[in-house]
């Protein structure tokens, strides 16, 4: 079981607790805003989580809510190569394994990326190098943190691409890429990021650019990977179906912030946020005839320089004049514990949402 | 015979009077490495016009070095039929010889005609039609074979293959074949391709010309190279421009067009055969620059010794010169008329008035100026019978007073002559140029701002210079187009009022393509003049009808004279014995140049 | 040779790194309630090298087209010859800096003693001409030429793609140069410089159209391939109707990208023919004309050659301040 | 893009055959534009182009000869056809029983120099490849290096710097920088020489005399390719795959070294083919400004003079060098970016 942070309203307020945790992965008041000309971009603006080993957490959200900047910044990918631009802000607290990594040398970080920290990207054909074999990068990443000799890296590598299913692997070893279906370069790609047993994976929308029948395989393996190695996972999606196969926890995130998490089946089965309804309502279910179709999300998500006062989703919220007083367009709610280990930010009381929920939601999905 | 540096410029603009008597006296303060100028040091250059009309530095004649010759542009041909440049022929003299040539000495004497294959000037029978010559003994080709007179005449009847050998003078053979009876010796069916029946080499020393009509500049004309002998076997028909077989005191050791080329001494040449040529350096190289600034850098950095093409140095060039290397220069005169004709042919110009009103609207020091000025342009001309040609009067003659009251142009009398061609308000007309030569565009676009004061609007079309005979020299094609001003400039090709104004001013020279006589001049009393001029053989009346020919050239108003030009001409402080000669208008007589002790 | 116009553009425009990239397409999803051309227009706005390249093109502009309200403004006129300021021995302009004065404020020229300034100014006339209506020609035949091949693809495709391919494999100036110097000088009704300016634009502009037809004929490739021109064609709308109304005006970006970049390379080619003297006739001016003039008098007047050179430089990098910034703002990935 | 394995030698070898048969047509297409060029526009515009190849004296005996010589009378297919058959077999030229042999590869005679052209092409061509070559050493060195400088330190002082000067380069035309530098580095201080001196001649000379060329060449090819470097490299950097490099937890340096610049210099040395080839057939402008004795400076005299048989070599040895550069640039492709298939 994920084990959460304990109070719902430190959530939002800056806590500097230089205690190291006891989870595995902690991630404290998470902040990465960018320095645009139009404005900042405030793409993730304060972040709280942890993680164990051995469990998934799954990160939901539109594009643009702030979920693959979260992962880049546990991955310390938005510091390292950015060339004279300016830089990204970034402030909060990443704990792993006990160690601070905001703060941490930049070379001690990288040394635990590719090592402790692994990451799988959406698009594995432009997220593999055109120009290389897919062994040669395999060996690559093996030899950055093992002292091997070629023989040995590629002996790993063919092993690796055997081991995530890929057929004759000491032949494919040597083909590029584009020579690969967009299923197995998938697999490639999780081949090489498990190379060195990382005790985290992001899989960065693992499955978005495949097709629906690779999709299921490739969320087997990674949920076979993870019962092998033991891993710690985040999945990143849009997708609720995909967090639905693989997580324990479910992270919903909305204009860069968290507002609503829970265990997966809680998040699932008692929503408590208007915004996750929207989601639920838009997913695709193969377990039931459709019949009626919700209402998805109207709108567009929110701009990251003017984010809507109040409560972000409040422009796009069918229910944002249930609360009184106009409060939905000027307070921002702050995350509440609706349930057992189960968050959600919004202005309606706990007994609207259920009643919304029961009555006029759960029906139609 | 006329000197020209003693004539004119009585009244000329007192600024630049100023400024280039300032410069012409104060010679010899230029140079910081001329230390010495006027005498002629050992290592500094002469002086400002030290080798204008005299020889510098005679004295300090060497033998031995290398000459070294820069140009921008090759010959036409080094071969003797085919060249037609000034240069060229200045240059054959190394490595060709002819029966007669011009005196080496300075200015006008070096026109004076001296034997050089004969033994002496012709025997001229008195009709003026059989001209006999004998040849010296020791004259040798290269391979060390004696130069015969069938030698001679074989290398005259090449001027009659045109169709293989284009491009070089064709008066021998107007004057000897004037039916055009003979075909060449290519087409030639005797066995010795000696056909031709106007010369008769009786034995391998004798030679003689019978021609048809008498022609009392016969002699000039056999003293072009292209009158020099070729040997039969030797010849190579259209490539023997690229190595011709010498009969003089150097000969051709490599050569190629447009870039370089190196004449070594004729082993086989005894100077005791040879009066005229003093054979100085070892080596004579050429090599060709394709932009003028950088060769005249590298002449004044002394990398070589004198410009080839004897043209004037460019603006920059000469600018640099003039300020810091003045004992270097010389400033003669070249022996060429600038000008613009008027084609009769082209409305208006069909009346005598409206051309008089383009001589008075022009601007004629504006045009002096466009032309390099006084000193690199030349005197503004008032005629057109260049200065080295017998018969000439320089600035003394001004019929339209265009150095004196005119000179910057006169509108009333142009409005006048407008009126009295019938059109008051002006006319519109055309300008033909050659646009590959920037000066001549500059002095058209003078001559067009100063007539859009009295009411002639022109237009300038430059045409491909290139073409000149095909787009100028046809009479059809310059109606057509409507060039009503054609510039142009002329040298003599042997300085005589034949050699230089017959192409242009008699009606028999009217061709229907490679046309000269622009104006298209077809008046009986010039055509009348010249026949007397080449049946005159009093060289006083000779000069005297070659006066009356130009006065009569000039009152029909056919030709606006931009300037007698003159060039700047750089001479290498290494030089020796230089000395320009009228026999190449104006050119430095390169066959006897020396390089110093 | 002239800069060719290999210059990547919308295609290869330089992008940020991934966060910004992130961070832009949610910025630009929430704003994409504007229209593009306001947004790029806003982006342009902020780009003061952009906007200054900008102005100096709209002040050369109208230089050119008030050419004779300027001239007679300072009293001076292109053609007219001042031979008193010329110093009669070296040909060239009495006092220092190439006679810079009150009345001539850019001297005069060598030689004639034609105002220089004037000459600029009109010289202006013939870079601005060469380089915008060649550039029109190029975008005309390569937007129709490459939607063509783009729309339709099979041999007519084939045959186009060859013929651009064939076309950026030509020896260009070579060629340029051959056939402006042996055109005729009267043609269609035109004379002297009327001639060799149609020419000189034909020419350039035929040249120039494959890099615009190239890029056309890919967005057009692309376009067809998208759903709602297949969704139009379903609602049977005619061909003409489909390559108007739907594939134009996604053409337009591209387009204006290219014609900014090329119109300072089209002013470079024209500068370098008349360099080269197969330019406009005098007495029109050309700035690639005087440069060329000037080679005879680079030390001893030294301005003479320094003014048009500028001119040139300035005319130039102006364009393609401005033409950076144009390509930048119209950049669909929205990072600079 | 094609997906399918990299190409075997079968392949390599039918892709040369059609790219050869491809560059023959194009060759074709060259020559009869050029014939046309000097042949019917201006007998469109009522000139004989016989009258272009004589002299002073145009003598119709001697206009006849060219034609003949050059068989202007003859349909302009047949002319071309004999233009191809000398580029193989040779040719011969007569006319008043004067003959004219030209050797194969005959790229045609000159009659104005009496002169074959393909010495004349041998002759100016190491010049030509001398500029090329040494300009394209230096701006590939120089130019690439500023780029991806300026792409790693974005948006800093350098890069601003870098790119002022690259878009002042790029804006600049080659004849106004080549005059200013000879003006000051030549003539003014007198540092370098401004003369082509043959490196037979003099090693020294030539080396001193070609820096000045070479310089300036180098610094126009040098400004667009730090901006086409610096634009390619930021992209690249954007791309996944760099990302991915980072995430393995490559160190900076081997990112940049080894995975961006890979992807990067693609593109660039498929222009640097094309900017070659298209140099080594004649830098017109270069030649001229700096006086070298290249094919550039040759064909703009020929140009001038109107001496045909110069032009139509020069021309055809510009597209061969251009259409090879081409052909090699593909086949390079097709050796660095295995998703290249040749077809």
């Amino acid at each position: 079981m994920t084990e959460l942070s304990k109070s719902g309203a430190a959530m939002t307020e800056p806590v500097k607790d230089s205690r190291p945790p006891s989870a595995f992965l902690e991630v404290r008041d998470l902040k990465v805003h960018f320095p645009t000309d139009d404005g900042l971009v405030k793409s993730v603006d304060g972040l709280n989580f942890t993680l164990e080993k051995g469990k998934t957490l799954g990160i939901v959200g539109e594009s643009g809510s702030g979920k693959s900047v979260t992962s880049l910044g546990i991955m310390g990918l938005h510091t390292a190569g950015q060339y004279g631009k300016r830089k990204a802000q970034i402030s909060g607290e990443i704990w792993l394994d006990g160690t601070e990594l905001l703060s941490a040398d930049p070379d001690y970080v990288r040394k635990l990326r590719g090592r402790e920290m692994a990451m799988i990207f959406q698009d594995p054909l432009s997220a593999l190098h055109p120009y290389y074999t897919i062994g040669q990068q395999i060996v690559e990443a093996y030899r950055i943190h093992n002292k091997v000799d070629k023989k040995t890296a590629r002996r790993r590598a063919v092993e690796m691409l055997d081991r995530v299913g890929i057929p004759q692997p000491d032949k494919r070893v040597d083909s590029y890429p584009h020579e690969f279906s967009g299923g197995m370069r998938q697999r490639a790609m999780i081949a090489m990021s498990l190379v060195n047993n990382p005790e985290l994976l992001i899989a960065d929308e693992p499955t978005t650019a495949l097709d629906v029948t690779v999709q299921a395989q490739i969320l087997d393996l990674i949920r076979d990977l993870q019962k092998e190695f033991g891993s710690a996972v985040i999945v990143i999606t849009h997708d609720l179906g995909v967090v639905a196969e693989l997580s324990d926890d479910i992270l919903v995130m909305y204009g860069g912030r968290c507002i609503e998490r829970g265990p997966a089946e809680k998040v699932f089965y008692e929503p408590r946020h208007p915004y996750t309804w929207g989601l639920l309502g838009s997913m695709p279910r193969l377990d039931r005839e459709q019949t009626e179709r919700l209402i998805p999300v109207k709108g567009s998500p929110p701009s990251l320089i003017n984010i809507p006062s109040g409560c972000a989703f409040n422009p796009r919220c069918p229910y944002a004049d249930v609360p009184k007083d106009n409060v939905t367009r000027t307070v921002r709610p702050e995350l509440s514990e609706v349930g057992s280990q189960h968050w959600a930010a919004c202005h309606m009381t706990q007994e609207q949402r259920e009643r919304i929920w029961i009555e006029e939601i759960a029906p139609k999905l | 015979m006329i000197t020209q540096r003693t004539t004119g410029r009585r009244k000329q603009a007192v600024a630049a009077a100023a400024v280039v008597a300032a410069l012409l006296s104060t010679a010899a303060c230029g140079g910081g490495d001329d230390k010495n100028e006027g005498g002629g040091s050992k290592n500094g250059a002469a002086g400002f016009d030290a080798a204008n009309n005299k020889a510098a530095q005679a004295s300090l004649a060497k033998k031995g070095g290398t000459l070294k010759f820069a140009g921008v542009q090759d010959a036409d041909s080094w071969d003797t039929t085919r060249g037609y440049y000034g240069f060229a022929w200045n240059f054959m003299r190394y490595y060709s010889r002819t029966l007669v040539t011009g005196n080496a000495e300075p200015g006008a004497a070096g026109a004076k005609l001296t034997p050089d294959l004969a033994t002496s000037t012709a025997k001229v029978t008195d009709d003026g039609k059989t001209y006999t010559y004998t040849l010296r003994d020791g004259v040798t080709w290269e391979d060390g074979k004696p130069i015969t007179s069938q030698d001679i005449k074989y290398g005259i009847e090449r001027q009659w293959a045109q169709d293989v050998l284009s491009g070089g003078p064709v008066y021998l053979k107007d004057i000897l074949d004037p039916k055009g009876e003979y075909k060449g010796p290519y087409k030639d069916k005797s066995k010795d391709k000696l056909g031709l029946k106007a010369i008769e080499t009786p034995d391998a020393k004798t030679i003689i010309f019978k021609l048809p009509q008498a022609n009392s500049d016969f002699e000039d004309i056999l003293a072009l190279a292209s009158s020099a002998p070729v040997r039969q076997d030797k010849d190579t028909k259209s490539k023997y421009g690229l190595k011709p077989f010498s009969s003089g005191p150097y000969k051709f050791e490599s050569y190629t067009p447009n870039k370089s080329l190196v004449l070594v001494r004729n082993t086989e040449w005894k100077a005791s055969s040879d009066p005229i040529r003093k054979a100085y350096p070892d080596k004579i190289t050429l090599n060709l620059f394709t932009n003028a600034n950088d060769m005249d850098q590298r002449l004044i950095n002394g990398d070589y010794d004198l410009d080839i093409n004897q043209t004037g140095m460019s603006p920059q060039g000469r600018t640099t010169a003039l300020k810091k290397h003045k004992a270097n220069l010389d400033n003669p005169v070249s022996g060429y008329v600038r000008y613009a004709v008027f084609p009769q042919s082209v409305k208006p110009f069909d009346n005598e008035h409206c051309r008089k009103a383009v001589i008075y609207g022009a601007d004629h020091e504006s045009l002096q100026t466009a032309r390099g000025g006084p000193v690199a342009g030349g005197d503004i001309g008032t005629n057109m019978l260049p200065p080295s040609v017998p018969g000439a009067e320089g600035q003394k003659y001004d019929p339209y007073e265009s150095a004196t009251t005119n000179k910057n142009g006169n509108v009333a009398k142009a409005k006048e002559e407008l009126k009295a061609c019938g059109k008051p308000n002006g006319f519109k007309t055309t300008i033909a140029v050659r646009n590959n030569k920037p000066v001549e565009v500059a002095t058209a676009e003078s001559l067009q701002a100063s007539l859009k004061k009295v009411g002639i609007t022109v237009d300038i079309d430059q045409y491909d210079g290139a073409q000149t005979s095909g787009i100028i020299g046809s009479p059809a094609n310059v109606k057509k187009k409507g060039y009503g001003i054609i510039i142009m400039g002329w040298g003599p090709d042997f300085p005589t009022v034949q050699g230089f104004g017959l192409p242009l001013w008699s009606g028999k020279y009217i061709l229907e393509s490679g046309n000269n006589n622009f104006a298209l001049i077809d008046d009986k009393t010039i055509d009348g003049l010249f026949d007397s001029y080449v049946k005159e053989l009093d060289e006083a009346k000779k000069v005297e009808l070659s006066t009356e020919i130009n006065h009569k050239v000039m009152e029909g108003g056919y030709y606006l004279p931009f300037v007698f030009e003159k060039f700047v001409n750089w001479r290498g402080s290494n030089l020796a014995n230089v000395y320009t000669t009228d026999n190449y208008s104006g050119q430095y007589d390169f066959v006897n140049l020396a390089l110093k002790k | 040779m002239t800069a060719p116009l290999h210059e990547p553009t919308a295609e290869v425009a330089p992008s940020a790194a991934e966060e910004a990239a992130i961070a832009g397409s949610a910025e630009a999803k929430a704003v994409q309630g504007r229209s593009l051309g306001r947004i790029a227009w806003e982006r342009l706005k902020r780009d003061k090298l952009a906007l200054t390249g900008g102005v100096v093109v709209l002040v050369l502009i109208l230089v050119a087209v008030f050419a004779p309200l300027i001239t007679s403004l300072v009293g001076q006129d292109p053609e007219t010859h001042h031979e008193n300021l010329i110093d009669p021995l070296f040909s060239t302009p009495i006092g220092s800096y190439g006679g810079i004065s009150g009345d001539h404020l850019l001297g005069v020229e060598p030689v004639s003693g034609r105002d220089i300034f004037a000459r600029i100014v009109y010289g202006a006339q013939v870079s601005l001409l060469v380089g915008f209506l060649s550039a029109l020609v190029a975008v005309v035949l390569g937007t129709i030429l490459g939607v063509l091949a783009g729309y339709f693809g099979g041999w007519l495709d084939a045959l186009i793609s060859r013929v651009m391919d064939g076309l950026l494999a030509f020896p260009q100036l070579l060629f340029i140069i051959a056939l402006v110097s042996v055109m005729p000088n009267e043609m269609l009704g035109l004379t002297g410089t009327g001639v060799r300016l149609f020419v000189m634009i034909l020419v350039i502009g035929f040249f120039g159209w494959p890099y615009v037809g190239r890029v056309v004929r890919g967005q057009t490739l692309s376009m067809r391939e998208r759903e709602y021109v297949e969704a139009a064609r379903s609602l049977g709308a005619g061909r003409f109707y489909i390559l108007f109304k739907e594939l134009l005006p996604n053409l337009v970006a591209p387009i204006i990208v290219y014609t900014t970049m090329m119109i300072p390379t089209n002013i470079l080619t024209e500068a370098a023919l008349s360099f080269l003297g197969v330019g406009v006739k005098p007495p029109s001016a050309s700035w690639g004309q005087m440069l060329s003039s000037a080679i005879d008098y680079y030390d001893s007047d030294p301005m003479y050659m320094v003014i048009p050179g500028v001119a040139i430089f300035i005319t130039v990098l102006s364009f393609n301040l401005f033409g950076d910034g144009v390509r930048d703002a119209l950049d669909p990935k929205g990072s600079r | 893009m094609a997906r399918g394995t990299a190409a075997g030698p079968r392949a390599v070898l039918a892709y040369l055959i059609r790219r050869l048969f491809a560059a023959a047509v194009m060759l074709v297409v060259i020559i009869l534009v050029v014939f046309g060029i000097f042949f019917l526009v201006p007998r469109w515009a009522g000139v004989d182009p016989a009258t272009m190849f004589v002299g002073k004296q145009a003598d119709p005996a001697a206009i006849e000869a060219v034609r003949q010589k050059l068989g202007l009378g003859e349909p302009i297919f047949v002319q071309v056809w004999e233009f191809f058959k000398g580029l193989f077999v040779g040719r011969t030229y007569a006319s008043g029983g004067d003959v004219t042999n030209c050797a194969a590869p005959c790229f045609g005679y000159s009659f104005r120099n009496e002169q074959a052209i393909w010495p004349v092409l041998t002759d100016r061509f190491p010049v030509t490849l001398a500029l090329a070559l040494g300009a394209a050493v230096l701006w590939l060195i120089f130019g690439v290096a500023a780029g991806v400088l300026s792409a790693l330190k974005r948006g800093s002082l350098w890069d601003r710097g870098a790119m002022i000067v690259a878009l002042s380069g790029v804006s600049l035309p080659i004849y106004f920088t080549g005059l200013l530098s000879l003006a000051i580095f030549s003539y003014g201080l007198g540092w370098l020489d401004a003369q082509y001196v043959p490196f037979a001649e003099s090693p020294t000379g030539w080396f001193g005399g070609m820096i000045l060329p070479w310089v300036t060449l180098a610094f126009l090819y040098a400004a667009m390719y730090a901006r086409i470097t610096r634009a390619t490299m930021l992209e690249i950097l954007g791309e996944d795959y760099i990302r991915t490099a980072r995430a393995k937890g490559l160190r900076e340096p081997v990112v940049i070294g080894k995975h961006a610049m890979r992807s990067t210099m693609t593109p660039i040395l498929t222009m640097f083919g094309m900017d070659l080839g298209a140099l080594i057939g004649g830098a017109i402008l270069t030649e001229t400004t700096f006086s070298l004795p290249g094919l550039g400076q040759a064909v703009l005299t020929a140009i001038n003079t109107k001496d045909l048989p110069i032009i139509l070599g020069v021309t055809l040895i510009t597209s061969l060098a251009v259409i090879f550069a081409n052909l090699v640039v593909d086949l390079l492709y097709a050796v660095i970016d295995p998703r290249v298939r040749l077809s």
